[in-house]
């Protein structure tokens, strides 16, 4: 009945090539928004999500050309406004929140002055009714200490808390197109789910119709009204959430759906030997003082590992996962406990390590743009460990290349190449394949799909599942994605803030029992199910915020203890937490086993 | 120059005079006086017993009245009455005294200590009366004392302040920036000085010491480029004034080193110099040719029989040839401390290749110059300033046993003359004596002097009475005394 | 080879073109000019001294009658190569420093970045009075100036490069596999650091070329009757006011040497483009 | 003057605190700085030929009077132990006796050091601000036509030497136009009209030396800056362009640009020796040559000491600077 509040039609953005000619990077785009609905522009990286969502501010990068036969914001016709009439309505009546808010935070200026900007640039308040608004938002958005938090600098609250800040910002002067562009991409699962379901809430109390860009369909589906799939620049498919998640027409919509399911992968036949034994490690950084390090971030993590066999290493941001590779690696030496290889104890600096030591363990690094030097060619970074550690070079080296390359399914002719000329996928293969090059016996994957497209980053897990089976290489498998470790490994380690809350093998991890934070874990991958994120909701909600990790005899409580659901009062925060085991399965919680199964644990709660 | 219209003195005005050094050793004690800097401040704030007026470089009385002297070793200085000290003390002979033998003692570091070794005694012979007996007949004492080092300071003053009988007194001293001296009302001369205040600093760059004269920053500065007189003569203005002097840059040969020590060798570079060159390229004509001996042709004893010396370049190679050196590799230590040496050692370098001599330029800083390379190497600049005798310049500077014998010579004839020239009573038997020795140091002395250099002096036009004296720039030093200022 | 030479000089903007083609001009110049050179570089063949263009005399004569156009020929190679001489050691020097300070960090760094404050804060052109009047001016003299006075600069942007590089995953990589310093250094951070050190050391060859003209008017230099550019322009300096042609070709060769240099500086600089 | 510019707030006594430590370690290894500079220098200074008392007697001296001289100056000491004397007096304050001068070494220093200072002072002033202006607006204008024509002006102040800078402004504003005197008499009875008069011309040159540098490096800066996500946030906040600039790109940008002005300035002192000796300055630089030349080892030393306190401080102030620019070194 009523005109929908956002109309795009034929909507071209096209970029000038160095010889002249002009290249389009979104062709002929429309859709159309109704009033207070969420639209998601969804596709891989690079199908021109973020260029279309700027073109409705009138806005474009890297001297980008929008053109369109219509861009209608409520009355606004942004195709037709002038330059310098378009800053008066961003920030004003469409408002923009960009996918890292560490990044598009100016880092040094307080948080208040940035939220409260566009009010004043647009003067429609003046300081102090403008500071009482934010005020007003920062308690809606369920931001701690709402009325102090904004003398803050952006470097002084985490990340889930600066993109509500910044949602904040956006909703300030009441606009009425939202944009947000990736808001959660950069967060962990668990902030992922709270700030989700603070936007959710706060778009829909605004009354604003949104944008909502992403590559995550399940994330999408818990916020989307109508869906737009792009690829290459072009729609793929539009339609309403529900059948665009239920019944997606296009081939690639349907990739996008089942890369977000990925299949469980068959354990690996693992021999019986240990190839690798961690035990009881302490390590973090800063000077070792009494054999406590200025910054101690792990403390007694250990497991064992078979030739063959991967273990899956999860846990949030900041919680020790690249930690205790680069203990394994040796790159930084640990303050207590001690790594096996096949028996023999590492010393704890790899300085001291031996080189056939060294070859032994190899480790790929979690962003490949940088552990690639980029003045080095393929061929060179692939030669150098054949030379070093097996004194190949000439022809033989070539040949090893050459065959490396295959294993990894690249193209032979891509030798010459640098670094900076590959894609992001080919990047981490190449990655890969150096540290195959050493022959290692454990292959350290730190975060190695984290910075790919998910379509991508299956690929890469496929090969490493292929690899191990083969080459029999045991895999201490690094990530924050529980799904792919649910599917890729044979064992779990769940970290929290560097201790070992939950060592299980796999099928013990899929069966019902957990550690309440594993449970955290798992609850908060979305699911592709639209009213997911409703439910969630409710679950969120810690016992014990603020609880002191130290007892009265300065013994170490569960760490997890101010957020933890199911802490018992009295005890959590009185003993140290025991380890709980069976076979295959190790927690360290003060509930039994028992009560941790997810039957009894819905008691607890 | 100066007092082409006639113009006649009058009292009043202040002007600033710009000379080309200064640094933190500038002195207010006249025996240790180094630079232009140092003698016009002294001339300005202290008398001598005698004084050098005009160009005819005879001395008159200054403090003293009259001077006399039956033997020419010992010397009777009759002192005038009346005159003050700026601090109001009179002037006796006991301060006389005092100046002159303060000389003989190392501590002071006087710049004269050589020639004050001739002082074998010096006496008061009442309060105003002076008797000084030297060591041997000199009959250019009084000369010598009209030079700024023997000039008369208070008694007891280690360490003088610039309390002296002069024409100025002090205002203001700061070593390495500026004096400045006001006229002293009291002055013992009637009439004089006609200067209210004397700003008397230093420029070093010559560039900038000439900006600043055009743009009436000051109003006389001395040693002006020659390339720069153009620019000044240019603005009607200002002037330059030209003193034709005896100072000159000589090559020095060491005669105890090889080759240099070879006649042959001093020959060939004697006759491979190409003095009107020098003449008109470095200098643009403010210079005398000269003929490879110190005296000038327009100072008192000039030999005019010498034969010129003129660029020979086949002759030069003969020599260079029977010395055997053809092909044979020099280097010249050349330093801006000695003027144009720089530029005439390349000139060197030039014609050396002509005649087989590979001379190389070694430009060396000026500083150190004098104690590390002057006299060192087989072939230095050395540079002497004007002096006021025949008699200074060759006991100085040519006597085998003098400290800047330079080129180390020796000549047993030469001494002999000298000793002879300097007790010698009858003018014509002295210009004989003086002839011949000039004779020998063309023939025979290691050093080269290619020509004598002008002294330039850029002033403001409104600064009269100025006129060449020379034995140095701005009225050899003594300016200050006669100059005024017309509006 | 040459394909990516012209790849290359389609890359530049124009005004990295002109830089190069003034940069590529005094270099030439600098190697053959003194085979083109007239007259002799001392030799006083004009009778009159800064005298105008003539035939004889394309760019007129100098304060004492040389020839300008054989001076300057001479004085281009004396300045080009010393510069560039002096530049590219600096860089070396610092550089290797630099790495050395970032690799080992600690206390070496501690000790190596005290030195280099030590030498950058005594001012280069009184250094340079104190050693020529130690050592007595001569070429390699002025290299060692040139080079040591440069040298904490590029010391300073190197270390701050190889710390950025050095905390990057492939030296970590390197550092796993068990390589030494000494890979690590030449192998993994040096080719990262090649470019800004380029452009550092074009910028320093630009320094160099005016400390040497600095020099010259403290009367420090190369020996006569041979000068570089900077020394060209200080002995005719009194032919200011005639607007002599003997100050002002070696002032434009000096201005376009380093307008040429520092031109395409800016362009080979990532983002120079922009 | 750079500190104006930033809009962080007003400094809490914490973040002072926070300072602390980093200015005391600053200290000290300033301090250790101090004695390698003057280390280097009397070894440096050791290997000049000729000795003070030489240069002040000069062409004439005889050897007696230099065997006295030295004496007197105690020069015949070991030169560790006059090292030693002298570090000893410098501990005390008391850097000695000139050896020529015949004066205190710190009272020739108290008469030149306020015009360096103000010399430097003045230069500095301009030239940040006439850098930041330039470097501001050209990195506004990246590849436009204002950019390209003030970076000719930058790149054309580079290309000169500086005597010719200063020579050719003599020549046009003293000698033809007759507005500014040509050499700089700073005289303690001059007025401050006087003082500024002739400090103009110096200050002018100095600051075509330095100002190209300094604006260059600004332009990288906030370039770099204008580049970060940020301030495209801030536009599609509908910020106009120059509160950006002003606002959001320069406190973030202040720390570079601060350490790029912070090296340039600390030329300004010992580096001023071609201009102080074009227009007969007495200031710091032609003293220390003065000092050299005249081999005066407790001026020379003392001069460099100086030139060495000068760059580091400037140091120290250009990390406090970026300090409080930045909250997150502020922390
Ligand atoms: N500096 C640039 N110059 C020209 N084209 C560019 C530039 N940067 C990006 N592009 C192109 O613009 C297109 C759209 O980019 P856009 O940022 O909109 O993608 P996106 O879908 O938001 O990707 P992502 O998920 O990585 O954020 C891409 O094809 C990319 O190749
Ligand atoms: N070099 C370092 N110095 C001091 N602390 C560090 C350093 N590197 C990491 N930390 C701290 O150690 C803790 C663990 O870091 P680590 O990198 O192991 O986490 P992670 O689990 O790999 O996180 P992410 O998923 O973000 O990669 C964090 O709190 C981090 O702040
Ligand atoms: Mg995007
Ligand atoms: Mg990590
Ligand atoms: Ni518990």
């Amino acid at each position: 009945m009523n005109a929908p509040a956002v109309e795009v039609s034929g909507l071209v953005i096209d970029v000038a090539r160095p010889d002249g000619t002009r290249k389009a990077i979104v062709e002929d785009v429309s859709f159309a928004i109704p009033k207070g609905e969420v639209l998601a522009l969804i596709g891989e990286s690079g199908s021109g999500k973020t260029t279309i969502a700027l073109s409705m501010m009138g806005y474009s990068r890297f001297g980008a050309r929008i053109s369109a036969e219509c861009i209608r914001v409520g009355d606004m016709r942004i195709d037709r406004m002038a330059e310098n009439e378009l800053p008066t309505i961003r920030g004003r009546r469409i408002s923009y929140i960009a996918q890292s808010a560490a990044a598009a935070f100016n880092p040094s200026r307080p948080i208040m002055a940035q939220v409260i900007e566009p009010l004043l640039v647009h003067r429609l308040a003046d300081r102090r009714t403008a500071e009482a608004k934010a005020i007003e938002i920062f308690r809606s958005l369920a931001l701690p200490s709402p009325e102090t938090i904004g003398q803050r600098y952006p470097h002084q609250v985490s990340g889930g808390q600066l993109q509500r800040l910044m949602a904040a910002m956006a909703l300030i002067t009441d606009p009425e197109l939202v944009i947000l562009d990736e808001p959660t991409t950069a967060l962990d699962v668990t902030t992922q789910v709270e700030v989700l379901h603070t936007f959710k809430s706060a778009i829909a109390a605004s009354g604003a119709t949104a944008i909502y860009v992403s590559h995550d369909l399940a994330v999408v589906a818990q916020v989307a009204d109508r869906i737009v799939v792009l690829k290459n620049g072009r729609t793929s498919e539009e339609g309403t959430a529900e059948q665009i998640l239920e019944a997606p027409s296009s081939d690639y919509t349907k990739s996008l759906l089942a890369a977000a399911h990925p299949a469980v992968r068959p354990s690996a036949d693992a021999s019986e030997d240990n190839v690798l034994t961690v035990s009881a490690i302490r390590a973090g950084y800063g000077r070792i003082v009494d054999g406590q390090p200025a910054i101690p971030v792990l403390s007694n993590v250990g497991f064992t590992l078979k030739r063959g066999a991967t273990i899956g290493v999860i846990g949030e941001s900041g919680s020790g996962k690249s930690t205790l590779a680069r203990v394994i690696a040796g790159l930084l030496p640990a303050a207590g406990g001690e790594v096996q290889l096949d028996g023999d104890v590492l010393p704890a600096d790899m300085a001291d390590r031996s080189r056939e030591q060294l070859r032994r363990i190899q480790m790929v690094f979690q962003n490949a743009d940088t552990a690639l030097n980029p003045a080095h060619t393929v061929g060179e970074i692939l030669s150098r460990p054949l030379a070093f550690y097996h004194g190949l070079k000439g022809a033989a080296a070539a040949a090893r290349v050459a065959e490396l390359l295959d294993i990894i399914q690249l193209p032979r002719g891509l030798e010459t190449r640098r670094s900076t000329e590959l894609s992001g996928g080919q990047k981490q293969r190449i990655n890969l394949a150096r540290a195959l090059a050493a022959e290692p016996d454990v292959l350290l994957c730190d975060e190695v799909t984290s910075a790919l497209d998910t379509v991508v980053g299956a690929a890469i897990l496929d090969l490493i599942d292929e690899l191990r089976r083969k080459l029999g290489i045991a895999t201490v498998f690094i990530s924050h994605d529980i799904s792919t470790v649910k599917a890729f490994c044979d064992k779990m380690l769940v970290l929290y803030s560097g201790t070992a809350v939950e060592l299980s093998r796999q099928a013990e991890f899929a069966g019902a029992i957990r550690h309440p934070y594993t449970r955290l874990l798992v609850d908060s991958v979305p699911d592709m199910d639209r009213s997911w994120l409703t439910h969630r909701a409710a679950v969120e909600r810690a016992a014990m915020p603020g609880a002191s990790l130290r007892n009265a005899a300065g013994e170490a409580l569960c760490r997890f203890l101010p957020r933890c659901p199911a802490a018992i009062a009295g005890t959590c925060d009185a003993v140290p937490a025991p380890l709980r085991e069976s076979a295959g399965q190790a927690i360290l919680c003060h509930h039994t086993l028992a009560d941790l199964s997810s039957a009894a644990s819905a008691e607890i709660r | 120059g100066g007092g082409e219209r006639k113009s006649t003195p009058r009292r009043g005005g202040g002007i600033r005079v710009a000379t080309q050094a200064a640094s933190t050793a500038d002195t207010l004690d006249p025996a240790k006086g180094a630079l232009a800097t140092d003698y016009t401040r002294h001339f300005m704030l202290y008398n001598g017993l005698t004084c050098i007026e005009d160009e005819s470089l005879v001395p008159r009385p200054s403090l003293a009245k009259s001077f006399e002297s039956a033997d020419r070793i010992t010397w009777h200085f009759e002192l005038q009455r009346g005159v003050r000290f700026h601090d109001g003390s009179e002037l006796t002979a006991q301060d006389v005294v005092f100046s002159l033998l303060r000389h003989k003692d190392p501590a002071v570091g006087s710049k004269m200590a050589t020639i004050a070794a001739q002082f074998a005694d010096v006496r008061s012979d009442g309060r105003y009366g002076v008797t000084i007996r030297l060591t041997g007949a000199n009959a250019d004492l009084p000369t010598i004392l009209a030079q700024s080092h023997f000039l008369v300071v208070r008694a007891g003053q280690n360490a003088p302040d610039g309390n002296g009988t002069g024409a100025f007194r002090l205002a203001e001293f700061q070593p390495g920036v500026r004096t400045v001296v006001v006229r002293n009302e009291e002055y013992w001369i009637p009439g004089r000085p006609h200067l209210e205040r004397v700003e008397l600093i230093a420029i070093p760059d010559e560039v900038s010491r000439v900006n600043a004269l055009l743009s009436g920053d000051i109003q006389l500065c001395n040693a002006v480029n020659p390339r720069s007189t153009r620019r000044i003569e240019a603005d009607p203005r200002y002037a330059t004034m030209a003193t034709p002097s005896a100072l000159f840059t000589d090559l020095i040969m060491r005669q105890d080193q090889l080759p240099t020590g070879n006649p042959d060798f001093v020959q060939a570079v004697k006759l491979m110099i190409d003095r009107p060159l020098i003449k008109r390229a470095l200098f643009r004509n403010y210079a005398t040719i000269a003929n490879d001996q110190p005296i000038a042709p327009f100072q008192r004893y000039f030999n005019p029989d010498l034969p010129q010396t003129v660029l020979d370049l086949d002759k030069a190679r003969w020599h260079v040839q029977r010395a055997g050196l053809t092909g044979v590799r020099m280097p010249i230590f050349a330093a801006t401390a000695a003027e144009g040496s720089v530029d005439m050692a390349s000139i060197m370098q030039e014609y050396g290749s002509k005649v087989g001599l590979n001379f190389a330029v070694n430009r060396v800083p000026a500083d150190g110059y004098w104690s590390t390379h002057w006299m060192r190497h087989p072939m230095t600049f050395g540079n002497c300033n004007p002096r006021p005798t025949a008699d200074l310049i060759f006991s100085l500077f040519f006597d085998s046993k003098a400290d800047w014998n330079e080129s180390g010579w020796k000549n047993e004839r030469f001494d002999r003359l000298l000793i002879e020239a300097r007790g010698e009573a009858d003018e014509a038997r002295r210009g004989e004596l003086y002839g011949e020795m000039q004779r020998i140091v063309h023939d025979k002395c290691g050093v080269a002097i290619p020509v004598f250099i002008n002294l330039l002096d850029g002033h403001d036009r409104r600064l009269k009475g100025l006129r060449p004296v020379p034995l140095g720039a701005f009225m050899g030093y003594r300016f200050a005394e006669y100059a005024w200022w017309e509006d | 080879m040459s394909g990516k030479l012209t790849s290359f000089l389609r890359g530049l903007p124009v005004s990295g073109r002109i830089g190069l083609a003034l940069v590529v001009f005094w270099l030439v110049v600098a190697l053959v000019g003194p085979w083109l050179a007239p007259y002799s570089v001392g030799a006083f063949v004009d009778q009159d001294v800064f005298s105008g263009i003539s035939s004889q005399f394309w760019l007129g004569s100098d304060y004492l009658g040389r020839d300008v156009l054989s001076r300057v020929l001479w004085g281009s190679r004396y300045t080009v190569f010393l510069a560039l001489g002096a530049a590219m050691i600096a860089v070396c020097i610092g550089t290797s420093f630099a790495l050395l300070a970032a690799i080992r960090g600690g206390w070496t760094d501690e000790v190596i970045s005290r030195a280099m404050d030590t030498f950058i804060s005594i001012p280069s052109k009184i250094f340079a009075l104190v050693l020529v009047a130690a050592f007595g001016s001569s070429l390699s003299l002025l290299l060692v100036i040139a080079a040591a006075t440069y040298v904490p600069g590029n010391f300073r942007i190197a270390r701050a490069l190889a710390m950025n590089l050095v905390a990057l995953d492939f030296v970590q990589v390197a550092r796993a596999r068990g390589e030494g310093s000494v890979h690590i250094a030449l192998r993994e951070v040096l080719p990262n650091m090649i470019h800004p050190l380029l452009a550092d050391t074009g910028l320093r060859f630009v320094f160099v070329v005016l400390l040497l003209s600095g020099l010259s008017f403290l009367g420090l230099g190369v020996q006569p009757p041979h000068a570089d550019l900077g020394s060209l322009v200080r002995e005719n300096i009194s032919g200011i006011t005639e607007g002599a042609l003997a100050i002002i070709v070696p002032a434009l060769a000096i201005a376009t040497l380093t307008v040429g240099a520092n031109l395409l500086i800016d362009a080979l600089k990532p983002g120079g483009k922009a | 003057m750079v500190g104006g510019l930033m809009s962080a707030p007003a400094e809490t006594p914490s973040s002072m605190a926070k300072l602390a430590p980093l200015i005391i370690k600053r200290v000290l290894s300033s301090l250790l700085t101090l004695f390698l500079v003057s280390l280097v220098i009397f070894t440096v200074s050791g290997l000049l030929p000729g000795d003070a008392a030489q240069e002040v007697l000069g062409q004439s001296a005889t050897p007696e009077q230099v065997a006295a001289l030295r004496h007197e100056m105690g020069l015949d000491r070991p030169a560790h132990l006059r090292y030693v004397t002298w570090l000893g007096g410098i501990v005390r304050g008391d850097p000695g006796m000139s050896y020529v001068a015949n004066m205190p070494v710190s009272q020739i220093i108290s008469d030149r050091l306020p015009n360096s200072l103000t010399l430097a002072g003045i230069t500095a002033v301009i030239s940040t601000v006439l850098a930041l202006i330039i470097g501001i607006s050209s990195a506004i204008n990246r590849g436009g036509r204002l950019d390209s024509a003030l970076n000719v002006t930058t790149l054309s102040l580079v290309a000169m030497p500086e005597f010719l800078i200063a020579t050719l402004g003599v020549l046009i504003f003293s000698v033809k136009l007759l507005w500014l005197p040509s050499i700089a008499m700073v005289t303690p009875e001059a007025g401050w009209s006087a003082m500024l008069r002739s400090m103009a011309l110096p200050v002018f040159s100095l600051t075509c030396v330095v100002v190209a540098q300094m604006a260059r490096m600004t332009r990288a800066a906030v370039a770099d800056q204008l580049d970060r996500p940020y301030v495209e946030m801030a536009r599609l906040k509908g910020v106009p362009f120059s509160r950006i600039v002003l606002f959001h790109v320069m406190p973030n940008a202040v720390g570079p640009v601060v350490n790029a002005m912070a090296l340039s300035l600390s030329y300004l002192m010992g580096g001023a020796i071609i201009v102080e000796t074009i227009f007969n300055f007495p200031g710091l630089a032609s003293l220390m040559v003065n000092a050299v030349t005249s081999r005066d080892m407790p001026l020379l030393q003392s001069c460099a000491m100086i030139f060495c306190a000068t760059y580091l401080a400037l140091m120290l102030v250009a990390d406090i600077v970026a300090i409080l620019a930045n909250p997150r070194l502020r922390a």
